[in-house]
């Protein structure tokens, strides 16, 4: 009974959804006319005057960097939600609970692979701004690295009070260039630095600063993450 | 290339992505365990953001990137695709992903309490 | 100038990402920053109100690119009085559990003050943005913080309410893209006072189903009834302060959402009527589910919904008299319900079943507490010296002055099922013998001030009205002006 | 020709992923299938000119989304009826 009812509204759900988004279109400028969507502004100022290639950077970081800034709370405050609610007492810390056995071929891997890892996490968020890429991949980069040492040796770990106080610098270098930026140009997130040359490495202002603290942050949150999800022992009846 | 073929494609990203949506649903709202109403609603999240890309695409579009020399080829940026609903799926699979995190967490405290993972036998509160 | 609303997001952000680091110096800190944070903003916050009130509305750019490229705040008469309110309110929560947990470890007294700091910036953001996707932004800040303060204590039943909330908060965040996606392919803008400016233009088969997106999910935030499954049982695991929390700041934000959305962007004049319907079959529901339960803080969450219902009616009636009613009764619900949470928890503080029975003969032992529970009680229902009997009367002006005499009686027949369940539990407090097994907990000293605080101001609106009531007309007056809102966040250069 | 049977593939495969998600009793391959979910998405992202979503995708959906179900499996239930683990559930209680 319950299942039928659920499907039911599923189908008025999909009916209405599908409809409203063929009425939409697809492949086609869907606007309506009179309007002059955003997007060809962005489009614009990317080239000049921020000079940025890649203008997905150039929208999530300058122009909605805002919400940038709260997308990274969300996931500085998933690490201590998580903390929070999987929570333990100090004597009742013990070793990690979840391990993979794993052979010698993936541990010696893991150890090439590792900085391999790391550097191309750094490349794509110092690049995030020239090419498909930014802070939020290199950090997920970087964090997948992590996670292949944790599986691979038993006995790997990572110092808690290191990913925290790098996730809180990284924090503070956000939100205390947006300060800046504040007290340089009168708005929060402000440009104040020179723009350079389009496709250079140093160009864009202060949106590779930006994105290279988004890249330590997202990181550092996500290795918390799976850290913390590693230490926890399941079997307990509490 | 037959444009009949495009025209079924249209239909189709739609089509598939509100499809993927309500087979989310479903999983959420019919299923017993736990983790299985967290796998639907990771499925929901899938849907969602195929659906939101595919708002933004233009046909024949290019990549929103201005790498070197692409000025000087296209001489417009009329042929780029939408950026905004990129960044914008961008935030939106990042926040879906810590509070993945966070349903997964509450998963393990309720087995960690219960030692199941059937809410039948978990709801001490009222529905 | 003394700054800038922007402060309200950057100063408790970079507070936050700064108090791991700070309690690695001294733990005590991570107590007593955001208690200093939050009263820099509560400085800052009357200031700026004080100064809106008089020279009109403060928009504050991002990034310096002015709308509707880029993002943008908005501070004016009515979205500054409810940060105020949030704020004052945050502070007092903050107060109220500054010795909370005093004996435990370090780490979850980190993570409760930096969740509670994060749930008001985030339901401040909402306030103050004038950015649809922002707004999703903040929505989800202030629910990833009440899904981890609803989990916070170890019992059993705490993370069955969280996983509920996280539930529902997901399917609301799904509701909510898709409706701003609707949004963005027709209008190619996401700024809040552009979309007003041109959505006469778009398709009204989309407007209306993106409408009623937005309304699903805020919905599920605002507890409104065919969507609150999860919040008694958020506001019944939670602790006491957090209640009070989810009850004035959170809810508060939800509903500003959705009049926003109403009022100024969509501009249907044809949902008001509908809003009074979801709002009135809320009001009446809630109010019978309340009389029903037995314990107590679940029965403060039903009030609590049901007053958020007669909120959206009074905003229903769509005149500058309604919206000025529902301000009046969300600004005293805010500092009711937060003073029936705080003396509530503390009349069943040390029960593990927190039954309405617990409370029996209390006031012998908590004499403050329990009078102030009743001050509480008695204003909350409307009666007259107390500041609810202003926003009842308030509500019912503006009812006949739509000439809507079926929504009075119902209003008055709901106002007598409150002072049926919350006499019980008054009459309980006094007249009852105390239960054998329950031990009284003296509140602490800062918990007690915060609750007199409480109780002084509800006397005083009481007594005084009009100590609010102009800022009030003021606020109200700045809601109804859709034009002057456009022209004010579009005109700058 | 060989493109549109190529695409139709890929979203026949998404939708029959996600319902064997949705269906399968083994919690383990659910979320494997959700894992190719992500994987064709992220590739659909690239077909939409989206590197940069796709990048995203590539790394939170398929590794890092993935791996913390699998975790969270080995912490709790692998089946989901789980009938013969709450047999040794209630029997270590008692």
């Amino acid at each position: 009974m319950k299942k039928l009812l659920v499907i039911f509204l599923l189908a008025t759900l999909g009916y209405y959804t599908a409809v409203t988004f063929f009425d939409i279109g697809f492949g086609q400028p869907h606007f309506v006319k009179g309007v002059s969507p955003v997007k060809d502004i962005y489009l614009a100022k990317t080239q000049s005057p921020l000079t940025v290639s890649n203008a997905v950077t150039s929208i999530v970081v300058n122009f909605r960097g805002f919400d940038t800034l709260g997308e990274v709370t969300v996931l500085f405050l998933a690490v201590t939600v998580l903390g929070s609610v999987l929570y333990k007492n100090r004597h009742e810390v013990g070793k990690r609970s979840v391990f993979f056995s794993a052979s010698s071929i993936v541990t010696s891997g893991s150890k090439l692979l590792f900085p391999a890892i790391i550097l191309l996490g750094a490349y794509v968020f110092i690049h995030g701004h020239l090419s498909p890429g930014g802070g939020f991949q290199g950090g997920v980069i970087i964090a997948t690295g992590f996670l292949l040492m944790l599986l691979a040796y038993e006995n790997y770990s990572v110092s808690h009070t290191a990913l925290s106080v790098v996730e809180s610098l990284a924090g503070i270098t956000f939100a205390g260039v947006g300060l800046l930026g504040f007290m340089h140009g009168g708005t929060f997130l402000q440009n104040f630095l020179p723009t350079g040359v389009m496709n250079n490495l140093f160009s864009g202002g202060i949106i590779p600063i930006i994105y290279i603290a988004v890249g330590f942050k997202v990181g550092a949150e996500l290795t918390g993450v799976i850290y913390t999800v590693l230490h926890e022992k399941g079997e307990s009846n509490g | 290339m037959d444009s009949t073929y495009f025209h079924f494609l249209d239909y189709a990203v739609y089509g598939t992505a509100v499809l993927v949506m309500l087979i989310g649903f479903y999983g959420a709202m019919v299923k017993k365990s736990l983790l299985k109403i967290v796998i639907g609603l990771s499925v929901i999240d899938s849907g969602l953001n195929l659906l939101i890309v595919a708002i933004g695409y233009y046909k024949g579009g290019t990549a929103p990137i201005f790498s070197p020399g692409f000025l000087e080829h296209f001489k417009s940026v009329s042929k780029m695709v939408d950026p905004v609903p990129q960044a914008l799926v961008l935030t939106a699979i990042v926040i879906g992903f810590g509070v993945t995190a966070v349903a997964l967490a509450l998963v393990i405290r309720l087995y960690r309490h219960h030692g199941t993972l059937n809410i039948d036998e978990i709801k001490n509160l009222k529905w | 100038m003394v700054g800038t609303p922007v402060l309200f997001i950057a100063i408790p952000l970079m507070a936050a990402f700064l108090m791991p680091l700070l309690g690695m110096i001294w733990k005590e800190l991570v107590r007593i920053v955001p208690g200093l944070v939050l009263t820099y903003l509560l400085i800052l916050a009357i200031n700026l109100l004080d100064h809106v009130l008089v020279h009109g509305p403060i928009i504050e750019v991002i990034a310096g690119w002015v709308p509707p490229i880029g993002i943008n705040l908005v501070f004016n008469a009515f979205s500054g009085f409810l940060v105020t309110l949030m704020i004052f309110l945050g502070l007092l929560v903050w107060a109220y559990s500054y010795r909370f947990k005093r004996n435990v470890d370090y780490e979850p007294a980190l993570k409760y003050f930096l969740m509670l700091m994060m749930l008001i910036t985030g339901s401040v953001g909402i306030v103050l943005t004038g950015d649809i996707f922002n707004m999703f932004v903040f929505i989800e800040i202030t629910s990833i913080s009440a899904y981890g303060l609803t989990a916070f204590y170890k019992g059993r039943n705490s993370a069955e309410a969280s996983f509920k909330y996280v539930m529902m908060g997901s399917i609301a965040s799904t509701f909510l893209l898709l409706a701003i996606m609707i949004i963005y392919s027709q209008l190619g803008t996401l700024n809040m006072a552009d979309i007003a400016r041109k959505i006469h233009l778009m398709n009204p088969t989309l407007k209306i189903v993106s409408y009623i997106f937005f309304v699903t999910a805020l919905g599920i935030e605002a507890e409104i009834f065919p969507l609150n499954g999860w919040a008694p049982d958020a506001y019944a695991e939670a602790p006491g302060p957090v209640g009070a929390a989810f009850a004035g700041i959170v809810v508060k934000a939800a509903v500003y959402a959705i009049i926003r959305y109403t009022y100024t962007i969509f501009d249907l004049s044809g949902s008001f009527n509908f809003l009074i319907l979801i709002g009135m079959i809320t009001l009446i529901i809630a109010e019978t589910a309340a009389i029903r339960q037995e314990k107590l803080k679940r029965m403060l969450a039903y009030s609590s919904i049901g007053q958020m219902g007669l909120v959206l009616v009074a905003f229903g009636f769509g005149t500058k008299e309604g919206v000025f009613a529902a301000l009046f009764l969300m600004l005293n619900h805010a500092i009711t319900k937060s003073l029936l949470f705080f003396s509530g928890s503390y009349l069943v503080y040390n029960s593990t079943e927190k039954n309405i029975t617990e409370v029996n003969g209390m006031s012998k032992y908590l004499p403050i507490t329990s009078l102030l529970f009743a001050i509480g009680a008695f204003a909350i229902v409307g009666l007259p010296p107390f500041a609810g009997f202003w926003s009842k009367l308030s509500v019912m002006t503006a009812a006949a002055d739509s000439n809507m005499i079926l929504i009075m009686v119902l209003v008055l027949m709901v106002s007598v099922i409150e002072l049926v369940y919350y006499l019980r539990v008054v009459n309980r407090i006094y007249f009852f013998k105390k239960e054998e097994n329950t031990q009284p907990q003296k509140p602490t000293v800062n918990a007690l001030v915060v609750m007199l605080i409480l109780g002084a101001a509800i006397l005083l609106i009481g007594f005084y009205p009009d100590a609010v009531t102009g800022i009030l007309h003021k606020a109200s007056a700045t809601l109804v002006d859709k034009g002057q809102y456009i022209h004010n966040v579009l005109s700058l250069k | 020709m060989i493109y549109f049977i190529l695409i139709a593939i890929l979203f026949l495969l998404m939708i029959a992923s996600s319902v064997y998600a949705v269906i399968q009793k083994d919690l383990l391959y659910a979320v494997m299938a959700t894992g190719i979910i992500s994987l064709i998405l992220s590739i659909l992202y690239f077909l939409l000119q989206a590197p940069d979503v796709a990048l995203t995708e590539a790394a939170i959906g398929v590794a890092l989304t993935t791996i913390i179900f699998v975790i969270t499996i080995r912490n709790t239930v692998r089946m989901e009826d789980e009938s013969d683990k709450k047999e040794k559930f209630k029997s270590a209680v008692k």
